[in-house]
C-alpha cells in the first residue's frame, strides 16, 4: 500500500498468553504517523491486550514494538511513555479521590513539590488548551463519565504524546458525545498526534478512521485497510468470521454496529397488571451518581423495556431501587400490582423479581466459590438460616440446570471465576430465569461477551418474554437496545427524559440522551 | 538420663513474673548465677507466664530429674501440691507462699511480709513529706500490691492523720513511660513522696522524680540507688535473691528439712526499709537531716512490729 | 487437591519461618540445630509429649474453630483471646453463684454461661462492624486488651480467693466435683466436647444454609446481598458463634486443667488459634491437624527453656515468624502442586 | 499544669510518629499492624546503641537501620509473597517483641531492663518550662508538617496515594505500586524508629521488655481515626494521649471509687469509640484487602 505517511508504530509477532488463553498470536501491525487508525474486533478478540502491550502494561511472550524505527523495552510503561505512547483505558484508570489536577500531576514529569493553586493553574490551562470544560479542582469521583473520559485524554496528553491509543472510548458516550470526541480526535491528528481508536462498531469506524485493523481470536485477520476502500458488509464479515451464519440480519447488524436495527416488531403485550410499576419514585444522591428524580415507569407482562442513556445517569440507582437496595425517599414501587416499597429484596424476589446485575463478577457471582454454591444461593436463602440442607441435592439440581442452559464447565465444584464470561453469564441466567420469574432486570447482560454468548442472552430474554415475563433491559449500547426492546426509555440525570415506541430513530433517541427535550 | 542430671544437680528457677523487673526476678536470677558459679551447678531459668503451664513445667523438670526447683508466688501452690509428691527426689522451694496444710515432705515454703516494709515507708513518708500528700504507684492492682498500698497508708496515717495517700496503677510492670506519666501527674498535684511497687515501670517514676527538686521516691531495690541520687530517698528492700541463695544452699546441703515453712520479714535481713546511702550524700540537706531525725521512730516501729506491739493490717482490697 | 496444595504451602512456609528463626538464633548466639532438635523432642518425641500436645491442642482447636467460622464469613475477628477470657470469666461467676449445687446442674450452666460470655464479647465488635463499618481488626484487638483488664479486675476483685493469706490474684478454686479434668488437662469429657464441637462446626459449615451462605458472603458479600440475603444476620451470627466457641475453650480451661481463674491466663492462645485456622486453610479437618501441630509447639515451648536452656522468647519468635509467612503464596509451589491435575483452578 | 502538658506531649509524641508511619503505609495500600514491633525494635536499638557506641547519633542510625530492615521484611512478605497484611503485620510485631528480648538477653546476658547513661538531646532552656522535652518532641510538629507536604504536596505523595487507591492507575502511569509500597514502608520504618527512640530515650533512657505496651496499635488506630490524613492522625494520636492522661488523673482523683482497671482501659475504649465514630462519619473504616479471600490463598 503506497502512501506518503511514514510508519510510526511497528509491531512484530506480538504474542501474549494468559495461562491457557492466547490473547494475541503473532500479531504484525504497522501504523502510519499522523492518521487516525481503528482497531476493531468482537469482545475478547484481543484489542485491549494489544493496546496494553504497546503501552508497556503487558509484557508480550514474544515479539517487539518499535516506535519510529527503534525498539521499546517490552513491558515497561515508562519506556513506552517516554517514546510518546499514551493509552486511555477502556474503564478509566484515575484514582477517584484525586482532583483533576492531581490526576494529571501524578503521571507528569517535573515539579516534585507544588502548591495547590499553582498546580490547579498549571493544569487548568492545559485543560483549557484542549477545550475541556472541567475545573482542575474537582474530584474525579464527582465528575460525570464523559468528563472523566475527557480528563483521561487530557492526562494522556500531559506529555508530548505522539501516539494516543483510546480503548473503546465511545462505549460510555452518547452518539453526540461520540461525535464530539471524533472531532477532538481529528483535531489532535491535525496537531500531529497519531491516534489509534479501539472500537467495535462498524458505523463509528467508517465515520472517523482512516485505516482499520481487525483482530479476531487474537489473530490479526486484516489490516491496516484503508477505510475508504472497504464497506460495512465486508468489515462485518471480517469481524464476525464464520460463525456469522447462525445470526439473523438484525442481530448481526446490532452486534457489529453496522447499521441501526430498525426494530419493527410491534409490542404484542398482554394487557394484564403491570409487573413493574414505579410511581413518582425519587431517591437521594449517592456514590453511584444522581438520585432518581420522579421516575414513572411501568412494564407489562411480556414486554421488554429498554433503558437507554449514557452510563452514570442513574441506571444503577434505578436497578438498586427496584431491588430494594436503595432507600426510596418518595413514591412507590409496585410489583405485580402490590406495593413493595417497604419490602426487602428477599420478599421482592419471592414475588417474582429476578436480577441479572450490572457487575457480573461482583454482584452476580462469588468468583472464588464453587459453581454450585453460586447457583444455589437463591434456593438456600429461601430456607431458615440454620436449616439442615443436602449439598448433594443442590449439586444435582445445579448440574441439571447448567446442562439445560448449555453451560460449559469441567466440574461442579470449580470456581465460578474459572468460567469464561459467556458461561458465567449463562450460570447467572440459569439461576435467575426460572418458572417463577415475573420481572427480570437485565443490567448490561451482554457486556464483555462474544457474539455467540450475546446472541444466547438475547434469545434467553426473548424466550422469557414469550412466557409472559416483563423485562427491564438496561444497556448503554443503542444498537442492542433497539434490537431487543419493545419500548425504550431514556434516562438522563436520574429521570426519564423520554419514552420511544418502535420504530426507533437513533437521532431522536441520541438527542434525548444528551438531555435535549424532545 | 534423668538420674544422671539429678546427681550433677540441676537447679531450676521457675519465675512467674518476667525477668527485667529490676526487682525480685532479676535479683533471683543473678543470685542463681552466682550459686552456679560457686558450686558448678547446672541451672535453668524458666519464665512461666501462664498459670495453665505451671504444672506441665514442674512435671517436665521432675522428669528431667531436677535436684531443686524454686518457684515464686502463691499461684504455684496448687501445682506444687499436685506435682511434688510424684517426684520425691526433687526438692521444691516456693518463695513467697503460704505454708502447706498438710505439709509435703519435700517442699519448703517461704513467706515474706513485704507489706510491713511498706508500712515503715509510710511512717517515714508521714514525717518527711512536706505537703502531706503521699503517692503509691503499683504495676497492676493485684492483692499483694493492694496490701502494700494499704500498709503504706496505715503507716502514713499512724503518724499524720490529716495526710492523703493516693494509689494509681500503670497497668503493666513493664511500662516505664506510663510510670513517668503517672508520677509526673502526682508530683504536680503536690504529692512529694511516692512509694513504687511496679518492677520495671519504676524506672519512669524515678525519672519523673529527677525532673524537679523536692521530689522523693521510695523504690524496691538497692540497684536503683544511683538512678535518683537526690530523689530516691529509700527503698523497701525485699531481697528475693538472698532468700533464694540461702534456701538453695540449704537444699543442696545434707541436712535439709523438708515439709517446713520459713517466714521471713523484717528482722531477718530479707525485707527491710533502707535509706539510700547515695541520697544521704547527694540529697537536699534539710531532707537528710529530717530523715536522720525520724530514723529512731522507724527503728521503734520496726521493733514494735517484731515484738507484736504494733499490729499492721494485711488488707488486699483497695 | 486444594487441601493438599495448601498443606504443602503451609509446610514450605513453616520451614522458611523456622529457617528465619534459625538465623535469628545463630545471630543471638544460640545453636540453631540444638533448637530444632529440642523442638522436635519437646513437641513429639519425649515421653508423654503426645498427651501434652493433645492437652494444648484441644482448647486451641475449639478456639480455632471459632476463627474458621468468622474468617470464612469474611470477618477478621482477631478477638479470640478476649472472648476466651470473657467465656472463662462468665463461667467462673456462674460456678461461684451456684456453688454447692449438684455438678449435673453446675457444669452445664457453666458451659452455657461461658459460651454466652464469649459470644457477648464478640457481639459488640460485630455490631460496630456490621452496622457502622468500624474495622473489626482494631475493635477486637482492643477488646483483647480490655478483657485482660477485666480478668485482672475480677480475679483481684469480685472473684478473689480470700482463703490463705489472700495474696493470690486468682479466683477461688472450683469444687473438685465441678472439674472436668485433672490439672493435666486431658480427660474423656474434654475430648468428647472437642470432637463434638468439631463435628457440629463441620456440619454447620457444610450442611446448613448458614454455612454455605457464610462462605459465599465471606468471599463476596455483595453477591449474597443481591440474592436477597440480609447479610448482617449472617455476619452477626458468625461473630456470635465464633465468640461462643472461644468462650467454650475458655470454660474448658477453667473447669479442666486450671480449676480457677488467674491473671495471665493463656495470653497467647487467641493468636495461636488464628495461626491454626490459617494453616488449615479454614477447613475443619485441617484445623484439627494444625491444632495438633501447634499443640506440640506449645508443649515444646515449655520444654525449650527447661531442657535446652533457650530463652522462652524463642517460642514467641517462632510463632511470630510462622505468622509472618503463613499466609504467603508462592507461584512456584502452586505450579509444582498443580502438575498433572485439571487446570480449572487457575487463579 | 505545665508539667502535665509536658507529660502528655511526651506520651503523645511516640504515638504521633507511629501514627504517621501508619498513615503513610495506609496511603500506599498497606494496613500496617507491624508498627508495634518496629517501635519496640526502635526503642531497643536506640538504648542498646547508646550503651554500645556512646553516641546518640549512631544509636539513632542503628535504630533506623533495624526498623527499615524490619519494614523491608514486611514488604517482602506482603508484596512479593502476597501474604495477608494483617497476619504478617502481627507477625512482625511478635518478632519485634520476642527479638528485642532475645537481643537484650544475648548482648547483656540478662533480661533486665537496660539503662543508658544519656538519651536524646533536650531542647534546652530557651524553651522555658518545656526545656526537658527531647528534640524529637520538638521536631514532631515539623515532621507532621513534612509528612503532610510529602503526601499532599508532592508528586511522590500522589504516586503513593495512587498506588494505594488505584494500583492499576499507578501502573499505567509508569509507577510501580510495589516499589511505592516499599518506599512507604521504609519511611514508616524511619518514623517507627523515631517513635521507639522517643519512647525509650526521650527522657527515660531505658529499655524494658514490652515497654511499648500497645502504643504501636494505638498509633495504627490513630491513623485510621485520622482518616489517613497526617494531621488528622497526629490529632487523633494526641487525643489518645490526652485520654490516657485523663485516665491517670481519674485514677488519682477517683481511684477509690472506680476500678483502676476501667480507668486503665480508657485509651483502648477511646480507640474503639474513635474507630466507631470515624466509621460513622466516613462510612466504613474497612481495609479493602479482601479478607474473605484468606480462604482462597
Ligand atoms: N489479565 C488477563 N488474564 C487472563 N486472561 C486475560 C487477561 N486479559 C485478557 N485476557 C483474555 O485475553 C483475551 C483477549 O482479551 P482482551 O481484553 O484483549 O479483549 P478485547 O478485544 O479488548 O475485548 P473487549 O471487547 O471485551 O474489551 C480474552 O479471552 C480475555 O479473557
Ligand atoms: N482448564 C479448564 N478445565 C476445564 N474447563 C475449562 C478450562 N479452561 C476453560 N474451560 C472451559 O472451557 C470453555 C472455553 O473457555 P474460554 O475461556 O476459551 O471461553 P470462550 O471461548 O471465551 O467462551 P465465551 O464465549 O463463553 O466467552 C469455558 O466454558 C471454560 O469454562
Ligand atoms: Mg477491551
Ligand atoms: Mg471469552
Amino acid at each position: 500500500m503506497e502512501s506518503d505517511h511514514e510508519t510510526l508504530l511497528k509491531c512484530r509477532e506480538l504474542t501474549v498468553r494468559f495461562g491457557e488463553v492466547t490473547a494475541l498470536q503473532d500479531v504484525d501491525v504497522s501504523l502510519e504517523a499522523n492518521r487516525i487508525h481503528a482497531v476493531v474486533g468482537q469482545n475478547g478478540a484481543g484489542k485491549t491486550t494489544f493496546a496494553r502491550v504497546v503501552a508497556g502494561l503487558v509484557r508480550p511472550d514474544k515479539g517487539e514494538v518499535r516506535m519510529n524505527g527503534s525498539a521499546i523495552a517490552p513491558g515497561n510503561v515508562a519506556a513506552s511513555r517516554h517514546s510518546g505512547i499514551e493509552l486511555v483505558h477502556q474503564s478509566f484508570a484515575l484514582p477517584p479521590s484525586f482532583t483533576v489536577a492531581e490526576a494529571m500531576q501524578f503521571g507528569a514529569d517535573g515539579g516534585g513539590l507544588y502548591s495547590r493553586s499553582a498546580l490547579e493553574r498549571r493544569w487548568q490551562s492545559h485543560l483549557d488548551k484542549l477545550d475541556i470544560q472541567v475545573k482542575a479542582g474537582q474530584r474525579i469521583r464527582d465528575l460525570p463519565i464523559e468528563s472523566q473520559q475527557a480528563v483521561e485524554i487530557a492526562r494522556a496528553l500531559v506529555s508530548d504524546a505522539k501516539l494516543l491509543i483510546l480503548d473503546e472510548p465511545t462505549a460510555v458516550l452518547s452518539p453526540e458525545g461520540a461525535a464530539r470526541l471524533f472531532d477532538q480526535v481529528r483535531h489532535l491528528r491535525d496537531r500531529g498526534v497519531t491516534v489509534v481508536l479501539i472500537l467495535h462498531k462498524i458505523r463509528e469506524v467508517l465515520a472517523v478512521a482512516e485505516t482499520v485493523t481487525v483482530l479476531r481470536g487474537g489473530l490479526c485477520v486484516a489490516g491496516p485497510l484503508e477505510t475508504a476502500q472497504i464497506d460495512s458488509e465486508r468489515l462485518s464479515e471480517l469481524i464476525i468470521g464464520s460463525s456469522s451464519d447462525e445470526l439473523d440480519d438484525e442481530d448481526r447488524a446490532a452486534l457489529t454496529g453496522a447499521a441501526t436495527p430498525a426494530h419493527l416488531h410491534a409490542a404484542q403485550t398482554s394487557e394484564g397488571i403491570p409487573v413493574l410499576e414505579l410511581k413518582n419514585v425519587s431517591t437521594r444522591r449517592d456514590s453511584d451518581g444522581p438520585g432518581l428524580d420522579s421516575i414513572e415507569l411501568s412494564i407489562r407482562p411480556g414486554e421488554i423495556v429498554g433503558i437507554a442513556g449514557v452510563e452514570g445517569n442513574g441506571q444503577r440507582t434505578l436497578v438498586r431501587t427496584i431491588a430494594g437496595l436503595s432507600h426510596v425517599s418518595e413514591g412507590t414501587v409496585g410489583l405485580n400490582g402490590s406495593d413493595v416499597t417497604q419490602q426487602s429484596l428477599a420478599d421482592r424476589r419471592s414475588a417474582g423479581l429476578r436480577i441479572i446485575p450490572f457487575e457480573r463478577n461482583v454482584e452476580g457471582l462469588s468468583l472464588n466459590s464453587p459453581l454450585w454454591e453460586n447457583w444455589s444461593a437463591l434456593g438456600l436463602l429461601r430456607k431458615p438460616l440454620f436449616a439442615m440442607i443436602s449439598p448433594g441435592g443442590f449439586r444435582r439440581d445445579c448440574i441439571g440446570a447448567l446442562e439445560s442452559w448449555d453451560v460449559v464447565y469441567a466440574d461442579i465444584n470449580q470456581r465460578a471465576g474459572s468460567l469464561s464470561g459467556g458461561n458465567a453469564q449463562k450460570l447467572i441466567l440459569s439461576r435467575e430465569i426460572d418458572e417463577a420469574a415475573k420481572l427480570v432486570i437485565a443490567a448490561q447482560p451482554t457486556r464483555g461477551l462474544d457474539i455467540g454468548a450475546t446472541a444466547f442472552v438475547w434469545d434467553a430474554l426473548r424466550a422469557a418474554r414469550a412466557r409472559g415475563c416483563g423485562i427491564l433491559f438496561v444497556s448503554s449500547d443503542l444498537d442492542e437496545i433497539f434490537d431487543i426492546s419493545d419500548r425504550v426509555a431514556v434516562m438522563v440525570s436520574g429521570h426519564i427524559q423520554a419514552v420511544f415506541e418502535p420504530p426507533f430513530e437513533i437521532g431522536r433517541v441520541g438527542a434525548a440522551m444528551t438531555g435535549a427535550v424532545q | 538420663t534423668p538420674k544422671a542430671t539429678a546427681q550433677t544437680g540441676l537447679v531450676a528457677l521457675v519465675h512467674t513474673q518476667a525477668a527485667g523487673d529490676a526487682g525480685p526476678v532479676d535479683s533471683m536470677i543473678s543470685k542463681l548465677k552466682l550459686l552456679a558459679e560457686e558450686r558448678g551447678l547446672q541451672t535453668r531459668e524458666v519464665y512461666a507466664q501462664d498459670p495453665a503451664t505451671y504444672e506441665t513445667i514442674f512435671r517436665t523438670l521432675g522428669d528431667a530429674g531436677a535436684a531443686v526447683v524454686i518457684s515464686t508466688f502463691n499461684e504455684v501452690a496448687e501445682p506444687f501440691k499436685a506435682v511434688a509428691p510424684a517426684y520425691p527426689d526433687t526438692k521444691w522451694i516456693q518463695l513467697f507462699g503460704d505454708p502447706f496444710d498438710p505439709p509435703i515432705p519435700n517442699v519448703v515454703t517461704v513467706s515474706y511480709d513485704y507489706y510491713l516494709g511498706c508500712y515503715l515507708s509510710g511512717i517515714f513518708a508521714g514525717h518527711v513529706s512536706k505537703t502531706g500528700k503521699i503517692g503509691f504507684i503499683g504495676g497492676i492492682s493485684i492483692p499483694p500490691i493492694n496490701a502494700d498500698f494499704n500498709a503504706l497508708k496505715a503507716g502514713v496515717l499512724s503518724v499524720r492523720p490529716d495526710a492523703t495517700v493516693t494509689a494509681a496503677f500503670a497497668g503493666s510492670f513493664q511500662d516505664p513511660a506510663k510510670g513517668q506519666e503517672i508520677a509526673t501527674q502526682m508530683f504536680s498535684d503536690g504529692i512529694d513522696y511516692i512509694q513504687t511497687d511496679a518492677a520495671a515501670t519504676d524506672f519512669g517514676i524515678i525519672t519523673a522524680a529527677n525532673e524537679a527538686e523536692g521530689r522523693m521516691v521510695s523504690a524496691l531495690d538497692p540497684a536503683q540507688f544511683p538512678l535518683g541520687p537526690s530523689s530516691l530517698i529509700s527503698i523497701v528492700g525485699l531481697d528475693f535473691g538472698v532468700s533464694l541463695y540461702n534456701e538453695t544452699q540449704k537444699a543442696l546441703g545434707s541436712d535439709w528439712q523438708g515439709g517446713t515453712h520459713v517466714s521471713t520479714g523484717i528482722g531477718t535481713g530479707v525485707i527491710d526499709f533502707i535509706l539510700s546511702p547515695v541520697f544521704q550524700e547527694k540529697g537536699p540537706a534539710d531532707v537528710i537531716a529530717k530523715s536522720k531525725e525520724v530514723w529512731p521512730t522507724i527503728e521503734k516501729a520496726k521493733a514494735g512490729i517484731l515484738d507484736g506491739s504494733v499490729k499492721v493490717p494485711f488488707n488486699t482490697v483497695l | 487437591m486444594e487441601s493438599i496444595l495448601s498443606g504443602l504451602r503451609a509446610a514450605v512456609f513453616i520451614v522458611i519461618a523456622l529457617l528465619l528463626c534459625g538465623v535469628i538464633f545463630e545471630i543471638a548466639g544460640y545453636s540453631a540445630p540444638l533448637m530444632f532438635e529440642s523442638i522436635l523432642d519437646g513437641a513429639f518425641l519425649r515421653r508423654g509429649a503426645l498427651e501434652q500436645a493433645l492437652r494444648w491442642a484441644l482448647p486451641l482447636f475449639i478456639t480455632a474453630l471459632g476463627v474458621v467460622i468468622s474468617f470464612r464469613a469474611g470477618y477478621f475477628n482477631i478477638g479470640g483471646q478476649g472472648q476466651f477470657y470473657m467465656g472463662a470469666i462468665a463461667a467462673a461467676f456462674v460456678a461461684e453463684w451456684l456453688k454447692g449445687s449438684p455438678a449435673a446442674l453446675v457444669i452445664p450452666a457453666c458451659f452455657v454461661a461461658g459460651m454466652a460470655g464469649g459470644a457477648l464479647w464478640a457481639l459488640w465488635p460485630g455490631i460496630l462492624r456490621i452496622k457502622s463499618g468500624a474495622d473489626e481488626v482494631i475493635t477486637t484487638l482492643m477488646g483483647n486488651f480490655i478483657a485482660a483488664f477485666v480478668l485482672v479486675y475480677v480475679t483481684a476483685g469480685p472473684l478473689k480467693d480470700p482463703s490463705g493469706s489472700g495474696q493470690q490474684a486468682s479466683s477461688r478454686p472450683l469444687d473438685a466435683a465441678y472439674r472436668i479434668s485433672n490439672s493435666l488437662g486431658l480427660s474423656p469429657t474434654i475430648i468428647i466436647i472437642a470432637v463434638l464441637a468439631g463435628v457440629l462446626v463441620w456440619a454447620l459449615l457444610n450442611r446448613t444454609s448458614f454455612g454455605i451462605l457464610a462462605g459465599l458472603s465471606g468471599r463476596n458479600p455483595t453477591m449474597v446481598e443481591w440474592q436477597g440475603a440480609r447479610v448482617w444476620r449472617i455476619g452477626l451470627a458468625s461473630f456470635l458463634i465464633s465468640g461462643a466457641l472461644a468462650g467454650l475453650a475458655g470454660t474448658i480451661e477453667l473447669m479442666g486443667p486450671n480449676g480457677r481463674l488467674a491473671g495471665g491466663f493463656l495470653p497467647g492462645h487467641g493468636f495461636t488459634a488464628i495461626l491454626i485456622a490459617l494453616v488449615a486453610n479454614l477447613s475443619v479437618l485441617g484445623t484439627a491437624v494444625a491444632a495438633l501441630f501447634f499443640g506440640g509447639l506449645a508443649s515444646a515451648a515449655l520444654f525449650l527453656p527447661i531442657l535446652a536452656g533457650l530463652p522462652s522468647a524463642a517460642i514467641d519468635i517462632i510463632n511470630a515468624a510462622i505468622s509472618l509467612f503463613i499466609t504467603a503464596k508462592s507461584g512456584f509451589i502452586d505450579r509444582v502442586a498443580r502438575l498433572g491435575k485439571g487446570q480449572w483452578t487457575k487463579s | 499544669m505545665d508539667e502535665i502538658l509536658i507529660a502528655t506531649l511526651r506520651s503523645g509524641t511516640p504515638l504521633v510518629y507511629a501514627a504517621l508511619a501508619g498513615v503513610i503505609a495506609q496511603r500506599a495500600g498497606i494496613w500496617h499492624l507491624g508498627l508495634e514491633g518496629l517501635m519496640i525494635a526502635g526503642a531497643c536499638a536506640t538504648i542498646v546503641g547508646i550503651v554500645l557506641t556512646q553516641s546518640v547519633l549512631l544509636a539513632l542510625i542503628i535504630a533506623i537501620a533495624v526498623c527499615m530492615l524490619g519494614s523491608a521484611l514486611l514488604w517482602l512478605v506482603v508484596e512479593k509473597l502476597k501474604a495477608n497484611q494483617i497476619i504478617a503485620g502481627l507477625g512482625l510485631t511478635g518478632l519485634g517483641l520476642g527479638g528485642t528480648t532475645l537481643a537484650v538477653q544475648s548482648i547483656f546476658g540478662t533480661q533486665a531492663a537496660v539503662s543508658a547513661p544519656f538519651g536524646l538531646p533536650k531542647i534546652g532552656p530557651a524553651f522555658g518550662p518545656f526545656e526537658s522535652l527531647s528534640i524529637l518532641a520538638l521536631l514532631m510538629p515539623v515532621i507532621v508538617f513534612l509528612v503532610w507536604v510529602m503526601l499532599r504536596r508532592t508528586r511522590f505523595g500522589l504516586r503513593l496515594a495512587a498506588s494505594g487507591e488505584h494500583p492499576f492507575a499507578a501502573r499505567s502511569a509508569g509507577v510501580n505500586p510495589s516499589t511505592m509500597r516499599l518506599a512507604a514502608l521504609l519511611i514508616g520504618g524511619v518514623l517507627c524508629a523515631l517513635a521507639g527512640a522517643e519512647l525509650a530515650a526521650g527522657s527515660l533512657n531505658i529499655f524494658a521488655q514490652n515497654m511499648t505496651a500497645g502504643r504501636g496499635f494505638m498509633g495504627f488506630a490513630a491513623a485510621i481515626f485520622g482518616a489517613g490524613h497526617p494531621i488528622g492522625a497526629a490529632c487523633a494520636a494526641m487525643f489518645f494521649a490526652v485520654v490516657g492522661a485523663m485516665g491517670i488523673r481519674a485514677q488519682i482523683v477517683f481511684g477509690d471509687h472506680i476500678p483502676h482497671e476501667l480507668l486503665l482501659s480508657l485509651p483502648y475504649i477511646a480507640t474503639v469509640i474513635g474507630i466507631w465514630l470515624s466509621a460513622r462519619l466516613r462510612g466504613g473504616t474497612k481495609a479493602l484487602t479482601g479478607f474473605g479471600e484468606l480462604r482462597d490463598q
